[in-house]
């Protein structure tokens, strides 16, 4: 577990103090602070639950891609979309979902985001406007579109992100989808979550040109910006979101990122695909909260025991959400049908497992 | 009543859900300035506009996931696949997007919208253009399937399964746009079957002859040129075959106690695999004769028209099969 | 004979045939440089080189159409898919593609070629990546299935999938890849089972449990089980799907009178449902109850853990389905 | 059907003569109008037999399209492969495929070059190269790639060109086989008969970017031809084939051309949604027939007794053709199951059908 004092300080020092720091406010700057270190504190939380087997399944850690979670979705509004892969917890909390429903979630309880039928992949929160948590990579991105399009056909003004991985890029789906918000002038902001890896493979591997130029053939505009830098990246976020709800149609961002973590639980952290000297570079030096902190150490926005408060503060959030997941009861067994479908069918037959019939489940 | 082609019904029942409703819409490949490739959006474009009726590119996972995800975003999209074969390329927005979405969100976010267009074979379009779909979209739970073989189930189902909350995939056939039946008039009021009720389309004692989408004439043809000789055949119209009205399936067993399953599909796995196995399954004593199975050649579908005629399942098969059933030497031929 | 676990097997079967032939290759997500998803590539790439063993974006439709062009200009693609969830992106090219070419051609172009991966659920996977893909692979004529259930049969199978001449769909068990088994020696000669032949895994005379891959073990539970209750239960196992040894079927039926079929997938149009469906047609006069089928719930796989052991088939789920088909109280649970 | 004599004289006129035919021979260039006119009376032939009902389903002609097919395989050696869409007559004729065996697939006998299962849009021929004629759109791309791959595979200089419309550039199998063709180094030339319409939507409408610039985020090197012109087209084809035998990878070019006909047989010529204005002037202006005919007249390569004989002799070839698949036989009964796979199963039933157990078929 990362210790706040241990977080690396090398990145981000230097005497330019205050450089890149105008035009946020001190408040709002920790504020970034807080909020990123509470992503990392749920993401820990969550790694020691599925390490003694409170979790289950597939578990997708976002340990180091703090900044694109809080720099895209930060500068939202309530009622704008989010949609994501199955790397999504922190987005969730992002877009505010409660922290007790996302681990309850994890945790496969009837009080999870999803009524404990989604899991770590997919996890949901319709009035917080977080549209999931989808699992086949690349699913989500015409589900955006289709977002984007409802959006519009109400003629409102708001904005549906949608987060992709970088290998996402490779698949149809991503091409048909942003041809579409092209064309129609969708309000979407697409944004390649750039970690370089795609599971084992990285993308150098698998595309001749970078993640940036993928769009170059469909007509959305493309951007690129470091997203380990929470202020480069809430920045371009808060330009882009204001064309698009002028009506300007998508936009794309390739984010560069990095992932701390193994690709899931079950994927060491490094040695197979990436060296550990990669992996502990990277960490070193583009933790997007050591970055911030450091600026704002240099800044003197920010003291040690804020700093530890602020963890204190977050850690507890954390704690309070695995006790809630502990105590939540599992889902009642006749939930196993309910949702399938909305309402009962009064004259035809919906399911045919043939355990009605037997009477016993 | 009013007298009206299959494709009328269609468009009817269109143009009315989305009067009625100004969430519906309708995209697909050509549904709008083209009028629908077989014409069963006609006018919808000039009438409510190209908001409401949207022309898309090819790209058929692309728009049916657009679908999906406005749906998601509470609209009530109706997606037109140009025919249900190209809509295999959309299969994964169908199942793993549609028909999993209300429950992996645990009841929070309803999926209401209708895949529509033709399924099965045509004339002569060859092994890629002449696929019976219903297998790929009955299989998984989560999405209605629906299949009415005349016009006026064709606009009562249509206008059912718009304003059904979940996924409903609608497949028409080709070969019926042109059919023409009785459906009610406009004006006598709003005229919606709800789904999961078979008809059905002929009473008889003998032997059951049920079927879904297209092949309901072929039984209706069979039944004919099996009175002539001497046999009563009931004719079942399932009409959806998710929700399937189980109940209408044992009535008729209840009765003949023999049954021929007709489809346009393959056999192996198909709909009357299914109906085969809950039939013996719910009435095993009912039966007396296995319950024999009429269906598409099992092979792609061959262009030459010849072939394609063998592979194609007719009236003269139904019956030779309803002749086995009856463990009789019957004249078909 | 050696004692090694079904991922090993599999293994040693892509390694053999890779071998022998130069033609045949193995392309997917992570085959390469992380030895595959599960593992079973592993060493692949170090032996055979990266024009041998290649890793793919992750365009499923894209790269198993890439594997059905490789086959039609000759070489012997193994692609493997990393689950057969994500192939129903490929479905097109499965279907129109890989299994109508050899007959649109008229025999010209054969299109020899393997899909394989894991299908099924492993745990806790949740709705999206847990299915049982079999129906949407064995509907459509044209290509095989196969679906090994042990380390034998698993190497056995798959070299003569690799060596058969038209596509197969290969499907594998996550939770089986660590099962061990016997299995004939690498010098033991040429290890091949051809493709097509049920096995009895164990005999019995009450009653037949047919299944298929992973469901193998959970059939031969229940069978224990019911031994403990005096009651002796067969164990088919079917193997292949496509082709499908009819004749074993109505043997283990002439035999015991009474069928169960387990399978992991769901049960509209399932596996079950025409095996059933065959049964009645071709041995009615044999059967002493009707066929009932164990499957998953029908419902999208949830991913609470409670919720998902009750909507998996179990052996306790087999073994009140053999006591029913017995007309007996049994005492499972 | 159009006339030789009554085929427009507009386009083309002038007086640079000679200008542009360098480096073609003029027994070539001649060879190439012959060539492109049995492509023309050939397809006369196919409309004129669907309208009488020898040939059923759908019918697609490449009446106006005639120099892609011949510029693009002209070039070529036996041994490339190429494939392309369901409009495959004309693309068949050029790779070698005997005229007879396509009428006769046409006409669905068993002496079609796939033995009457194929029909109109599935013509193939193994032994030319000819790998199809393909229905679903976009889905011979990753075949094409795969082709090419096989061809890497076996280190041979062979090429592949794919053909396909310009709606097919929005399908998720363009995006998908185009970047593993660029990442792998794929010897595959990708050919975008643009004919600006798919069925009857104007390609504008459905991409916000020209044809050509569908590429740019794939690293293939993208090319834009007037494939009206036989002799730009050949010439710039036999340029990309060079670098493509070389190793160089893929290339891909948008062909610009215009369908003088419906899409199908069903569909009018114009009036829908091309106006007959548009239609009559691209006829009139840019036939490539035409175009290649005035500039040998021109040129003085070519007399009107010539051309006519010309056209006698590809009549007569079309006349045989049709002769041909008229005699043909039906395929017989058993050809039903046969193909279906490549051999009997000694142990397992392969077809399920229940036929063969009735003993009637
Ligand atoms: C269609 C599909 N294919 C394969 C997988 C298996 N898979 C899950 S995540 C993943 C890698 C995705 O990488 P990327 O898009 O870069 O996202 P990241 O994990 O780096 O956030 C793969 C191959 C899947 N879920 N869906
Ligand atoms: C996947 C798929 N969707 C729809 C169709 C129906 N369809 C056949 S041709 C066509 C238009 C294709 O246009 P284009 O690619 O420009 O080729 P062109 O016909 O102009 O040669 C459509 C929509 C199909 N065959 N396949
Ligand atoms: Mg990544
Ligand atoms: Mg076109």
């Amino acid at each position: 577990m990362t210790d706040t004092s241990t977080m690396s300080r090398e990145a981000g020092k230097g005497d330019e103090s205050m450089a890149g720091l105008e035009g946020f406010e001190k408040d709002q700057l920790k504020g970034f602070l807080k909020e990123m270190l509470l992503y990392r504190r749920f993401e820990e939380k969550a790694e020691e639950a599925y390490a003694i087997g409170k979790i289950g399944g597939f578990c997708h850690l976002h340990i180091g891609q703090e900044a694109v979670a809080l720099g895209f979705i930060g500068p939202l509004r309530q009622d704008d979309y989010v949609i994501t892969a199955y790397r999504d917890h922190t987005q969730a909390l992002a877009k505010g979902v409660d922290p007790n429903g996302v681990m309850a979630e994890l945790y496969g309880r009837d009080s999870g985001s999803a009524r404990g039928k989604g899991g770590s992949m997919h996890i949901f929160d319709v009035e917080k406007g977080f549209m999931g948590g989808h699992g086949i990579v690349g699913a989500q991105v015409p589900l955006a579109a289709g977002l984007g399009f409802a959006i519009k056909y109400r003629e409102e003004d708001r904005v549906c992100v949608c987060f992709m991985g970088d290998a996402a890029v490779n698949q149809g789906a991503f091409h048909e989808a942003l041809n579409m918000a092209a064309i129609w002038k969708l309000p979407v902001l697409f944004v390649v979550e750039n970690n370089e890896y795609g599971m084992g493979t990285a993308f150098s591997r698998v595309s001749a040109l970078p993640v940036k130029e993928r769009a170059a053939g469909l007509g959305v505009p493309a951007h690129h910006v470091n997203a380990q830098d929470i202020l480069a990246t809430w920045t371009l976020v808060e330009e882009l979101l204001e064309k698009i709800r002028a009506g300007e149609g998508p936009q794309y961002v390739d984010a560069r990122t990095y992932r701390f973590k193994g690709h899931s639980m079950s994927d060491p952290v490094s040695g197979t695909y990436r060296s550990k000297d990669e992996v502990e570079s990277k960490v070193k030096q583009e933790d997007p909260i050591s970055l911030l902190r450091d600026r704002l150490f240099d800044a003197e926005f920010l003291t040690e025991d804020e700093l530890e408060e602020m963890d204190r503060e977050v850690r507890a959030v954390v704690d309070e959400a695995a006790e809630f997941a502990e105590e939540a009861p599992f889902p009642a067994r006749e939930e196993l049908y309910n949702h399938v479908y909305s309402e009962v069918n009064e004259h035809g037959r919906l399911f045919f497992d043939g355990r009605d019939r037997e009477g016993e489940d | 009543m009013q007298t009206i082609t299959y494709r009328e019904a269609l468009n009817q029942a269109l143009d009315e859900e989305m009067e009625r409703d100004d969430t519906v819409f309708l995209m697909g490949e050509e549904v709008a300035e083209y009028d629908g490739a077989y014409k069963v959006s006609k006018g919808l474009l000039e009438k409510f506009g190209d908001r409401r009726v949207v022309d898309s590119p090819i790209a058929e996972l692309g728009f049916a996931g657009l679908g999906v995800g406005a749906a998601m975003g509470g609209l009530r999209p109706v997606i037109e696949f140009m025919t249900f074969n190209f809509s295999i390329l959309a299969l994964d927005q169908v199942i793993n997007s549609a028909a999993k979405t209300f429950y992996m969100t645990g009841g929070q976010i309803p999926v209401p919208m209708v895949f529509r267009g033709p399924t099965g074979a045509a004339l002569q379009l060859s092994a890629q253009h002449s696929q019976a779909c219903e297998t790929w979209y009955v299989h998984a739970p989560g999405i209605k399937l629906v299949t009415p073989g005349t016009p006026a189930d064709a606009k009562g189902l249509l206008k059912a399964a718009i304003r059904d909350n979940d996924p409903v995939a609608f497949m028409e056939g080709e070969l019926l746009y042109n059919v023409k039946g009785e459906v009610p008039d406009v004006d006598d009021g709003d005229f919606v079957i709800p789904l999961g009720k078979a008809d059905v389309k002929r009473e008889g004692s003998d032997v059951s002859i049920i079927t879904h989408g297209k092949m309901v004439h072929v039984a209706l043809q069979a039944a004919k040129k099996l009175e002539k000789d001497g046999v009563d055949a009931e004719v079942l119209d399932l009409r959806s075959l998710r929700p399937l009205d189980v109940e209408a399936i044992l009535a008729t067993v209840h009765k003949t106690n023999r049954v021929v399953y007709l489809e346009e599909g393959w056999p192996y796995a198909g709909i009357g695999a299914q109906i085969a196995a809950t039939i013996q399954e719910e009435a095993f004593d009912y039966l007396d004769a296995p319950i024999l199975r009429v269906t598409q050649a099992d092979v792609p579908m061959p262009y030459a028209k010849n072939l394609e005629q063998m592979a194609k399942p007719d009236a003269d098969r139904v019956v030779r099969a309803c002749n086995r059933v009856l463990y009789r030497n019957g004249s078909a031929d």
